[in-house]
């Protein structure tokens, strides 16, 4: 969509989606033979490896090697030499293949839920989510839904972007629409049937935005004029039923130092007989 | 007799066969998911199903719409990151994954990266993906090809399968031995590669196929297996199972398209 | 407890947990003046990373450099130049600290629950469990509860280790005793406070493996002895209060491409109607 | 006129004061975990609270037992891994950390590994642990010496602090400007090292202590603070929460351990 905006000199991807097969095409086809765009292809191993060596500080990171009989590996583009590098393992003297870090300007993730600081939770196939946001010099969470905090402490192995890391955090109901958010709806496949159709067509994706990006004010501008066109009923429709995760107790025998009867539970003690004993042994500063 | 069927359930059925009960599995969308649904159902009970996207373990309910679509499977044992599943595979812990196929060469290589000039195709594939990095690692890749074709020279390789034939993929030090492509099936037959040289050959043909229907397509002089058979017919169960499954798939791309435009066009108040 | 049995001849460590404080010891201390050991130290992180590489499959991993400036880096032991080495960033030129993956023989593992395949589910600190692990040529899982399959279905992300990874899988209830696990039991001051005591001094140590390992033939005789010896009380006060984690729905819309009405949902016909066209369409082999 | 209180109060609070609302914090066991309980209660409650085992942004309840003690909180934000941990510091987003010392030289460089020969040592101590990754990288870092000693030459550097002093931190090439040990804590003052020549000097007296007492064990001419004041009178509040959260801390070591061991000879009904 960026790319059919015109928004997009220089890509680096690892798959480009071609609506309509063979007799379809793609605004990325499109921009290549028109020249307007330079593009650069990894697989989806390396590119995401760039972004994880980008997550923990690392300047670069090794790579499989099989790529290196390939064109992903001969064929360059922008990068130039600095898109695949090799170099000896120190241990093994074996050629290792490396990628440079990526560290993306902005990266806006949508999750299912997170808390007003930012702590944002993702479940379902984990791909690359949390690398791209953690990458990223900063980051934008919108969500389905920004709930109390203490659902996000209860339940910290979904949490995949710790809220330090979080420069906004935005609730939006649908915010994935026409895509899909696991527990909460489905692909909508009446409207990306829509999308893709467009997509195939350089007048019919510029259409399509028109319509439903430039023609509406804001999300919820969006989803009105979804629902006053076509109704509530396919959105009714893919709405997720529930299947609720097995919960982990998170619980301990305790939460204080003491006990029931007042005593500390190492040393049998209630607070008084404590303070006294500190007293009697000369421990107290007055 | 059994039902009658249609092509894309041959396929599908084709493809399933080629997952073993115990194995590791590396799923794609489409055909290989719903081979992936039967197998699972019908021949291999405990093979461990899985996307790269991190989803380990699963059980296929529908066909899915992307390599990270959760939403047709009812939960999955382990989820993972893209990084550790390839990692994985790496190791040498996936048994067999699929992968589509734009241009296949003589000896399995394969490119969905462009037609034409890589910079300035004439026509541009969706690229890696995951390919190169599984038919890499993966002890057995299975190549589909259902609107590609067979070429003497690739425009891009993408993918390597056993690169100038004969030895010359273990001998590169890039790949474990023993690893590369078993297998590709096209809406005509099914192939396999020679032991030794390394060059693909056709081991089953489909119902209503000849051999000169295949050869016109291949632009070298293709070899055929000397017990070349036809591919077997579907039973019952499975011909059941895929109806159910995967309806969509089971009718073709071009004929579900075509099914399901007209349905939204009855179901949409304005379009 | 391994250096104290005179398992150990060389310990790769990051931490040597001494007991007793400065008048105390530990085996380690013991075994290094006796000369019967030999000791490699690395950072935590640093040994993490070792796993980490094993885990990947890689033969290295970069490490954090300020390292360099202190005896970790230049003090080293069996590894000698193997410990560490420096390679150049093909990317930046800078120095690269390095160290080798670690692949162990064997992990053994306790975790919350499995199921019986193996899928192990663990969760708190996450620390470097599942590096370890995974990173081990052979997994032995114990678990406070094999669960059903559906349960860690409903729950991936508390996976750790999957199944097809796992050689073994045992329940042991209070496996861990008398250290702790989250939202089963806290840790056992009484019995970790015996073990510290006698940890502090060789004979000491040697008359508790006696008792709480040589004399035990399985963990229910352990168990056994304990509850015999010292009653139930405090094991029945260290036991978790239920504090769950807020669940994540796993659900989608529907789980077949067949509607209510049994049509086809994008297609929107029945099976027989659908057989139909393919027959109408010549698209049925007989 | 407060409450009284004990000398380990004071430590406490000292230490706890050194964390800033808003400011990612990295806990060690013991004094630190307390310290962080109080200032997440009392001064910088948005402080976000971790430990190097993966908890991220927790509120302690109880004294944690060790570095992975998820049992001494009620849940927590992010369960990350010791990995991500240490390399999140590395990345510059933790503002303060806190490490024990067993020696520390002039410059605030750290001992943890040994006393004596590192092959073969008089005593061994813990080792590094987290010490030496994070004293790297984290912004600022505290040091608490409860038992150990000021030296010239320390017998084995586990965790740099300003290295030969001056700029040479810096000039090393391998840390982030600005990062290194910030202030040491120990049973008699507070500790600061000079912009300049990184030289540690005396900044706070505690309570009972003469300069005299802290010199006789400094092995060098110790440079005392020009406004050099003491430790502050601790608050009924601050006492208050320390007495209610770690009672056993506010004993010292010594005095916990003997009531301990009196009270499990009482609850036991052998030994």
């Amino acid at each position: 969509m960026l790319v059919g905006a015109g928004c997009v000199e220089k890509l680096v991807t690892t798959y480009v989606l071609r609506a309509g097969g063979k007799k379809g095409g793609s605004a990325v086809e499109r921009a290549l033979t028109a020249a307007t765009l330079q593009i650069e292809d990894y697989t989806n191993f390396d590119y995401n490896a760039r972004m994880v060596a980008g997550m923990h500080g690392f300047s670069f990171m090794q790579v499989l090697e099989g790529v290196m009989a390939t064109d992903l590996f001969h064929k360059r583009s922008f990068m130039g030499e600095d898109k695949f590098r090799v170099i000896k393992c120190p241990y093994t003297e074996k050629n290792i293949l490396t990628v440079p870090a990526a560290n993306p300007d902005v990266c806006i993730v949508h999750v299912q839920r997170a808390d007003k600081d930012g702590n944002a939770q993702y479940w379902g196939a984990m791909g690359s989510v949390a690398a791209a946001a953690l990458a990223s010099k900063r980051i934008i969470v919108s969500c389905e839904e920004i709930v109390e905090h203490d659902i996000i402490q209860s339940s910290p192995h979904l949490t995949i972007i710790p809220a330090y890391r979080v420069d906004a955090v935005v609730e939006i109901p649908w915010g994935a629409h026409p895509t899909e958010v696991l527990g909460y709806y489905n692909i909508d496949p009446f409207m990306y049937g829509l999308f893709m159709m467009s997509d195939a067509a350089a007048d019919g994706l510029k259409s399509w935005m028109d319509e439903w990006v430039y023609g509406c004010v804001n999300r919820a501008a969006y989803l009105d004029r979804y629902i006053g066109g076509f109704g509530s009923e396919i959105l009714d429709g893919i709405k997720a039923k529930a299947f609720y995760s097995a919960p982990a107790n998170h619980g301990s025998a305790f939460t204080t130092r003491w006990d029931r009867e007042g005593r500390e539970r190492f040393m049998g003690l209630t607070m008084e007989e404590l303070e006294k004993t500190f007293q009697e042994r000369g421990k107290l500063y007055e | 007799m059994s039902k009658p069927y249609t092509l894309q359930k041959l396929l599908v059925i084709a493809v399933a066969k080629e997952i073993h009960d115990y194995e590791n599995v590396i799923l794609g969308v489409g055909l290989p998911t719903t081979a992936g649904a039967l197998a699972k159902a019908l021949y291999a009970p405990h093979a461990t199903l899985m996307m790269e996207s991190g989803i380990i373990d699963f059980k296929p309910l529908l066909p899915l719409n992307h390599i990270a679509d959760a939403h047709s499977c009812r939960g999955f044992s382990y989820a993972t990151d893209l990084f550790s599943a390839f990692t994985m595979t790496y190791r040498g812990f996936v048994d067999v994954c699929f992968l589509g196929v734009g241009q296949i060469d003589k000896y399995g290589n394969v490119n969905t990266m462009a037609i034409g000039d890589y910079y300035k195709p004439a026509m541009r594939l969706p690229g890696s993906g995951g390919a190169a990095d599984f038919i890499s690692y993966a002890k057995r890749t299975v190549l589909t090809m259902l609107g590609g074709n067979f070429v003497n020279k690739l425009d891009y390789m993408t993918s390597p399968g056993y690169l100038k034939g004969g030895d010359s993929r273990e001998k590169s030090g890039l790949f474990p031995k023993g690893t590369g492509p078993s297998m590709l099936l096209t809406t005509k037959g099914v192939f396999r590669f020679d032991e030794k040289s390394r060059e693909i050959y056709l081991a089953q043909i489909h119902p209503r196929v000849s051999i000169e229907d295949i050869k016109k397509e291949v632009p070298w002089n293709l070899k055929i297996a000397p017990d070349l058979s036809e591919t077997p017919r579907p039973t019952d169960e499975e011909i059941d199972f895929i109806r159910s499954f995967a309806p969509a798939q089971s009718a073709g791309r071009e004929l579900a398209l075509e099914l399901t435009v007209a349905n939204m066009m009855r179901k949409a108040k304005v379009i």
